[in-house]
């Protein structure tokens, strides 16, 4: 089969085309058939649909298009995955040192000495994402095919899913950081749109425009690093700037100073798109976009850019050991922080965007300590379960017809039960319960934290509360959810069913994902051959070895697997997830009235928490209105009382001296005769003197 | 013989234009005007300039003052309608920078010497006739077509329904 | 022989006065009149200079004054009438229409 | 495309002074016919454009040389020749102005109703003009024609504008009046110091780069040089005409305004001030840089707070300019092939800015931000649209804003670091403004959708949007051929300028402060 495409990587383009013959596709459907029937009937458009799609009912006959929309944007992204599949297959038979493919496409900015081209970069630690992003993607298109089936502009929906998956892979194909660019703007672009898809809500639109923002900020660390890199490197092709690295270190100008600056300006990137801590704010109000976009973008792909940056950068990381603390203790605050915040949400989407951006903190915190392999191990179990939830989440939501507070759920095990145990397989699995996926990944990041040269038992103790903190609260969202007394309304109670299959079907995929995906990365320790960790070991490779140039340290003491300290850490952080699981049962099942309670006793407190510790606010009243002010300021003032006052004041004075001066016309002729004599006097008078 | 000449023609021809501009009849103005033109004409035979002093006296005399005392005759301001004079600080500065270019005129020329070339004859009629059909043709003709414009003017302007 | 000197200094006096007139008198006749001594003061210069220095470019000049001067002349005094006609007056100070 | 040799050899001369024809003949047009005008003034500005496509076609981007070149004679006492020519920097101003001038003049078909044929007379005297500046290479016709911009133009905002018209007018006029006069009086020195030094009076470009000016002199003349351009351009703090020219003119005018005249304040600066006068371009090189980067931070938060859509996009252009000024002065190949990129793409994504206001303004009769919203809703072809370009405008990677802002600030990186730290902020700030914009405007709940009587692009109106949103597109996936054109003229370019530099600081004692160099200052 293989041998008839004798070199798949030769196609590796069409990971791209795909999707981007999908976007082209969907987006003439969307032009032609869909539009004139979404324009309001009489012109001026005025109707009450408030725009949630899926909380309609009432079927017509599905239009041909809507048909021909649901084949092509699935499809289409399964065919990426399936020569994504075939290219990594392929790869496997390589010889590990040789596994890098890099395919020119065309040449893209040539000036002077920069020279980027369109080019694809096939690698272990690529080819990890493509898999990702192409597979959960497709299982999310199908998905969304059944979850959007109410919503009227269903073809400019798959047109802009379709759209990030092309920036998407895009980005993690690209073979150059400008490239990667390209992709991280276009899926900050996807974002903003699919954000903001019911753009008549306001906050929708609003949370759109924030994450745009918000990801700018950070787009502008990762521009001045590209700079950096260019003028120092003189390339941004990933594979060149790796080989220059030691010859740059050898002739002193790749100094630890200028790749601390690199790399914090690149992590500084990172947090916009994988908010983390200060640029975390984005995400949960990215939660306003439809459910299927919240499990795709804003958990399982877009927002582990940022890692994927961290990674792909490695042996510049390595270099800079202030950046390594950096990213290490960024990403422990905020596993930490965003878990507490998801404690107290009683909207079941934020509480897994908070959890979303306390994994990515785990992720980061891999990367600071140096085990990005740990880090990309755990970004893809984490697309797994948290697609899994979200998904979960969104098929709970489509049963509650659009309703989205935990408050008002409750006994949804007995109404929709192949959710209920999917999303009880992603509980577990994010808990951290062994066996499954997230077990094998977080301990990973945890005995790391612990043991590598990076590392700090302290780093260690907060992740692992962190840990406890989340079994705590996903327990808490499956238990206010599924279990107890329904506090539904009557009304949404009699329409309570389970989703159609190509909404649970896809649930069931990733559930098995969720308990089967760790066990590429069983640890030695446990008896596993850890194929994940080797698999990426070539890119990471040249990082050690960078890092022991510049430092001439005494080997890697993380790789010492069999520590007796690695069991009993394991056994810690087990035990810590069943304690904040007993919490959760206790406050939740066995007393539940306790929680409201606890927050009657500590209003302060609960306040605080509720509210996010109130950093938006504090956003909002720091940064944004002093900027408003400013700029109000510079307007109604600089500009317009200074400049265009000097402009119109250098107008009035020429204009009131023209005014008085234009009196020495008397009209009487003798007057001006008087003047010419008066000339006459002086010009005669001067040709004497002179 | 020049000096003696030069002098009271010369001063004829000043004292002639004082009292052209300080009569307040312009009857009286316009005689006096006649009296200063003559003596300049008298000054110009005393350069050999024959044809203009003759011109002077048929032009000047013979024209221009004619038409002054036309028009005086013709509009006949009467005396209680002529504007009233008094002496202002204006009317002084006038006089006083008229004054300032008198005595700058004389700065200017009071050495001023011509070369010892033999006088000519170039204030004859036949002199001046060469000059002003040969080098001067041109000149002379659009003289002619300034003329007829003013003639033409003249003649509109005055005109009682234009 | 006296030399052009005299000339000059009388052609400026002569011109000097007519610009008092010009200057100091509101009679518009009686400007129009100064002006025309003006022209002759300028005119003696003509004269003198060109005899003196054997040039009939002079006397050519005078010559164009006087023409000029009789254009001017007939102009200036019809515009007078046409003035006279409409304002009764023929005070210069009161004809000040164009001023600003 | 194959052309006549002797077409070619006069086609600059026939590009411009076609529409100078072309004005000619509409003087003879009846004036009653207002729709048979606009149809021949389109015919004219399309003809010009299918006679600029064989100019590009036939460009060799070999060489650094002048091509197509014509030298005639005009005033030769004076050294005064009609000299033009085109290399790879004014190449693309040209193809911008004969491109945005079809889709301008298409854009007043249902906009201008008034004195149509006096109107459409001055769109074809003022493409003369910028024609005639991108061609130029004698400084006296260059002036010739910078000046005849200015009275189409003058006369476009003040007679078919908005409600202070003749503020606006009145304050464009001037402001960069005042500008061309202080070059007039550089472009006499430099005239009669050519004299001096070589015997022969000349105005030809070439000629005078070839002098050596001291340095004294250069500082004074490249600062009245400066100015007029950075009037233009404009530059922060001469920038306060053109919110107001912008927001009273016509939406033509706005469009060739921020389109194409614009450009010439920065093209003035690449083909006159900078080559000109290289040391002082060298050592003022910090100031320049510095108002760029205050003037791209500065129209980004101003524009930000406008409640006036058309404010919005002219304060955007202020800040957009910046880029353009902070590329050129890099002075190297990235910075300047950026800045003319940019040129290129602000003219696109700002004409379209403006031409989709237009389309909002003529239905609706407002401009204000706050009279709109949801608007997306009664007309998802506008917004689809609108959106594209306000992401062009914020220099979304794929589009074409991205490869000229990017490469600019790599080139600005290189000579100013600190600069461009500042710029990239620029970057976070196009984002907010434009999006917050369009979120008032396009999204939200639709609110006055009786009051606004929209209805969605029509045929006219997609057929010119479409090339401007073809071109967004090929400038940002695919811009290699448009850099490859201009790569030898600015590589030689660079050399030169800072060959000259290099020589011009030999003769100067070491260790000279800028202070010693220009002004009389004993230590």
């Amino acid at each position: 089969m293989v041998s008839a495409l004798s070199n798949i990587h030769e196609y590796l383009w069409l990971i791209l085309a795909f999707p981007l013959a999908g976007v082209v596709l969907n987006g003439i459907i969307a032009l032609v058939a869909e539009r004139p029937l979404l324009l309001p009937a009489d012109g001026h458009g005025h109707d009450d649909h408030g725009g949630h799609g899926d909380a309609h009912g009432g079927h017509h006959e599905t239009p041909a298009y809507r048909k021909l929309v649901a084949f092509i944007a699935p499809g289409m992204i399964f065919a990426a995955f399936v020569v994504a599949v075939l290219s990594v297959l392929q790869l496997t038979r390589m010889p590990a040192e040789a596994r890098t493919v890099v395919q020119t496409l065309f040449p893209w900015i040539q000036a002077g000495g920069l020279s980027v081209s369109v080019a694809l970069q096939l690698d272990p630690l690529s080819s990890v994402m493509i898999l990702v992003v192409t597979g959960v993607g497709f299982l999310i298109h199908v998905y969304s095919v059944g979850y959007m089936s109410h919503e009227p502009a269903f073809a400019r929906f798959f047109f802009y899913l379709n759209l990030f998956m092309f920036s998407m892979l895009t980005l993690v194909l690209g073979s150059s950081y400008l490239l990667m660019f390209v992709g991280w703007e276009g899926v900050g672009l996807c974002s903003y749109l699919l954000i903001g898809f019911w753009y008549e809500k306001d906050s929708a639109s609003t949370a759109g425009k924030k994450a745009f923002v918000v990801n700018r900020v950070g787009d502008f660390g990762f521009l001045l690093a590209m700079f950096l890199v260019f003028w120092n490197f003189g390339t941004l092709n990933y594979t060149d700037v790796m080989a220059k690295i030691p010859s740059l270190q050898h002739s002193g100008i790749l100094t630890t100073g200028l790749a601390t600056a690199i790399t914090l300006l690149m992590f500084v990137g990172a947090t916009g798109k994988s908010a983390q801590i200060p640029l975390y704010v984005w995400l949960p109000d990215a939660m306003e976009g439809p459910t299927p976009v919240s499990a795709l973008i804003h958990a399982a792909t877009m927002v582990t850019a940022g890692v994927y940056m961290v990674a792909r950068s490695n042996a510049l990381f390595m270099l800079a050991p202030f950046t390594m603390g950096t990213v290490a203790v960024i990403g422990a605050a905020t596993a930490i922080f965003a878990a507490s915040m998801g404690i107290c949400q009683k909207d079941i989407k934020r509480v897994l965007a908070y959890s979303t951006v306390s994994q990515l903190g785990y992720m980061f915190l891999a990367c600071g300590v140096g085990a990005f392999g740990a880090g990309i191990f755990h970004l893809m179990t984490h697309a797994f379960f948290k697609a899994l939830l979200f998904l979960g989440s969104g098929s709970v939501i489509h049963a509650m017809s659009g309703e989205q507070d935990m408050m008002k759920m409750g006994s949804l095990r007995k109404h929709t039960p192949i959710t209920f145990w999917t999303m009880f397989i992603g509980t577990l699995a994010i808990a951290g319960i062994p066996g499954l996926a997230g077990f094998f990944s977080k301990d990973e990041i945890l005995w790391r934290a612990f043991s590598s040269d990076h590392g700090s038992p302290f780093l260690w103790a907060v992740a692992a509360v962190a840990a406890g903190t989340t079994a705590f609260y996903m327990f808490r969202l499956i238990f206010l959810t599924f279990f107890g007394a329904s506090r539904m309304d009557k009304e949404v109670e009699k329409h309570v069913h389970e989703s159609p299959f190509s909404m649970t079907i896809p649930l069931m995929v990733l559930a098995a994902l969720s308990i089967c995906g760790g066990w590429l990365g069983i640890p030695a320790a446990l008896g596993g051959s850890n194929y994940f960790e080797k698999w990426l070991e070539p890119i990471f490779e040249g990082g050690h070895k960078a890092a022991e140039a510049a430092t001439e340290a005494i080997g890697h003491g993380a790789m010492a697997h069999h520590d007796p300290m690695e069991f009993i850490l394991m056994g810690a952080s087990v035990a810590v997830a069943l304690f904040g699981i007993a919490i959760a049962y206790y406050l939740y099942m066995v007393r539940p009235e306790k929680p409201a309670k606890i927050a009657e006793g500590n209003p302060n407190l609960y306040r605080l928490v509720y509210n996010k510790y109130f950093v938006d606010e504090l956003y909002e009243w720091l940064i944004i209105r002093r900027i408003v002010d400013w700029s109000i300021w510079l307007w109604q003032m600089f500009d317009v009382q200074f400049i265009d006052a000097i402009v119109n004041g250098v107008a009035k004075t020429v204009r009131s001296a023209g005014d008085e001066t234009r009196k020495i016309q008397t009209g009487v002729v003798g007057n001006y005769a008087f003047s010419i004599l008066l000339g006459a006097v002086f010009i005669v008078g001067y040709l004497i003197w002179r | 013989m020049e000096p003696i000449l030069f002098t009271l023609f010369g001063a004829i021809a000043v004292g002639g234009a004082l009292l052209v501009v300080t009569r307040k009849n312009p009857m009286s103005a316009a005689l006096s005007l006649i009296m200063s033109l003559f003596a300049v004409a008298a000054l110009f035979v005393l350069r050999q300039a024959h044809f203009l002093a003759a011109i002077q006296v048929i032009v000047y005399a013979g024209a221009v003052v004619v038409l002054f005392i036309f028009v005086i005759m013709l509009i006949n301001v009467p005396e209680n309608r002529l504007p009233i004079e008094k002496p202002t600080v204006y009317r002084l500065l006038g006089v006083v920078a008229a004054g300032l270019l008198m005595i700058e005129g004389g700065l200017a020329s009071r050495n001023f010497s011509a070369p010892a070339t033999a006088v000519g004859e170039v204030g004859s009629v036949e002199a001046v006739g060469h000059a002003l059909f040969t080098d001067y043709l041109f000149a002379f003709e659009v003289t002619s077509v300034l003329l007829l414009a003013a003639v033409v003017g003249a003649t509109v302007l005055a005109k009682k329904k234009i | 022989m006296m030399g052009p000197s005299a000339y000059l200094i009388l052609s400026g006096i002569l011109f000097a006065i007519g610009a008092i007139g010009v200057v100091a008198r509101k009679n518009a006749l009686i400007i129009l009149m100064s002006v025309e001594l003006m022209l002759n003061g300028v005119n003696v210069a003509f004269v003198a200079v060109g005899s003196y220095m054997g040039d009939p470019t002079g006397g050519i000049f005078a010559f164009m004054v006087m023409t000029v001067a009789a254009a001017e002349a007939a102009v200036g005094l019809s515009i007078l009438i046409a003035i006279y006609r409409l304002k009764e007056t023929i005070d210069i100070t009161e004809l000040s229409v164009l001023k600003w | 495309m194959t052309a006549s040799p002797n077409l070619m050899s006069n086609i600059l001369t026939i590009l411009i002074f076609l529409p100078l024809a072309g004005a000619f003949v509409l003087f003879f047009l009846p004036k009653e016919n207002g729709r048979a005008i606009k149809h021949f003034t389109l015919l004219v500005t399309l003809v010009e454009f299918v006679l600029s496509v064989p100019v590009l076609l036939n460009f060799d981007g070999a060489t650094a040389a002048m091509q197509f070149t014509q030298k005639v004679p005009w005033i030769p006492q004076f050294g005064i020749g009609y000299n033009v020519g085109v290399d790879g920097i004014s190449l693309w101003l040209l193809m911008l102005t004969t491109f945005i001038m079809p889709i301008a003049i298409l854009s007043t078909y249902a906009a201008v109703e008034k004195h149509v044929k006096e109107f459409m007379i001055f769109m074809l005297l003022l493409e003369v003009g910028m024609v005639g500046v991108f061609l130029a290479i004698d400084l006296f016709l260059f002036y010739i024609f910078w000046e005849l911009v200015l009275i189409p133009m003058y006369f476009l905002i003040g007679v078919w504008g908005g409600e202070r018209r003749i503020y606006a007018a009145v304050k464009f006029f001037i402001y960069t009046f005042v500008g061309s006069v202080l070059m007039l009086v550089a472009i006499l020195a430099l005239y009669f110091y050519n004299y001096k030094v070589t015997g022969v009076y000349t105005t030809e470009l070439s000629a005078l780069y070839n002098l050596n000016i001291p340095v004294k002199m250069q500082f004074w003349m490249f600062l009245a040089f400066g100015l007029a351009f950075a009037f233009k351009v404009p530059m922060f703090p001469f920038h306060t005409w053109l919110p107001d020219a912008h927001v009273e003119a016509p939406t033509a005018g706005s469009v060739i305004l921020a389109a194409v005249l614009l450009k010439m304040g920065t093209y003035g600066f690449l083909r006159l001030a900078m080559p000109l006068f290289p040391v002082a371009t060298f050592d003022l090189m910090p100031f320049v840089t510095g108002l760029a980067v205050i003037g791209i931070i500065y129209g980004a938060l101003v524009a930000m707070v406008q409640k006036d859509i058309k404010k919005l996009v002219a304060y955007s252009s202020v800040s957009h300019l910046g880029f353009v000024m902070l590329g050129l002065f890099a002075l190297n190949l990235q910075g300047i092939e950026g800045g003319i990129l940019q040129m290129i793409n602000h003219g696109i994504s700002t004409g379209a800015l403006f031409l989709g206001v237009g389309i909002i303004y003529e239905r609706s009769h407002t401009r204000q931000i706050s009279d709109f919203g949801g608007i997306a809703k009664i007309v998802p072809l506008f917004t689809l649209t609108f959106m594209l370009v306000t992401f062009s405008s914020i220099g979304l990677p794929g589009l074409n804003g991205f490869v000229g802002e990017f490469l600019i600030m790599l080139g600005a990186f290189k000579t100013s670091p600190i600069a461009v730290v500042f710029a990239a902020s620029g970057v976070i700030f196009a984002a907010v403004y434009m999006l917050w914009m369009c979120q008032r405007v396009l999204f939200g709940k639709l609110t006055n959708a009786h009051k606004l009587h929209l209805t969605d692009m029509n045929f006219r109106e997609i057929a010119y949007m479409a090339p401007l949103v073809l071109f967004i597109f090929w400038i940002g996936v695919y811009p290699d051929p448009f850099l490859r054109k201009m790569d030898a003229t600015v590589n030689a370019y660079v050399q030169q300028i800072h060959a000259k530099h290099q020589s011009a600081l030999a003769a100067s004692p070491a260790g000279e402060t800028l202070l010693a160099r220009y002004f009389d200052v004993r230590k």
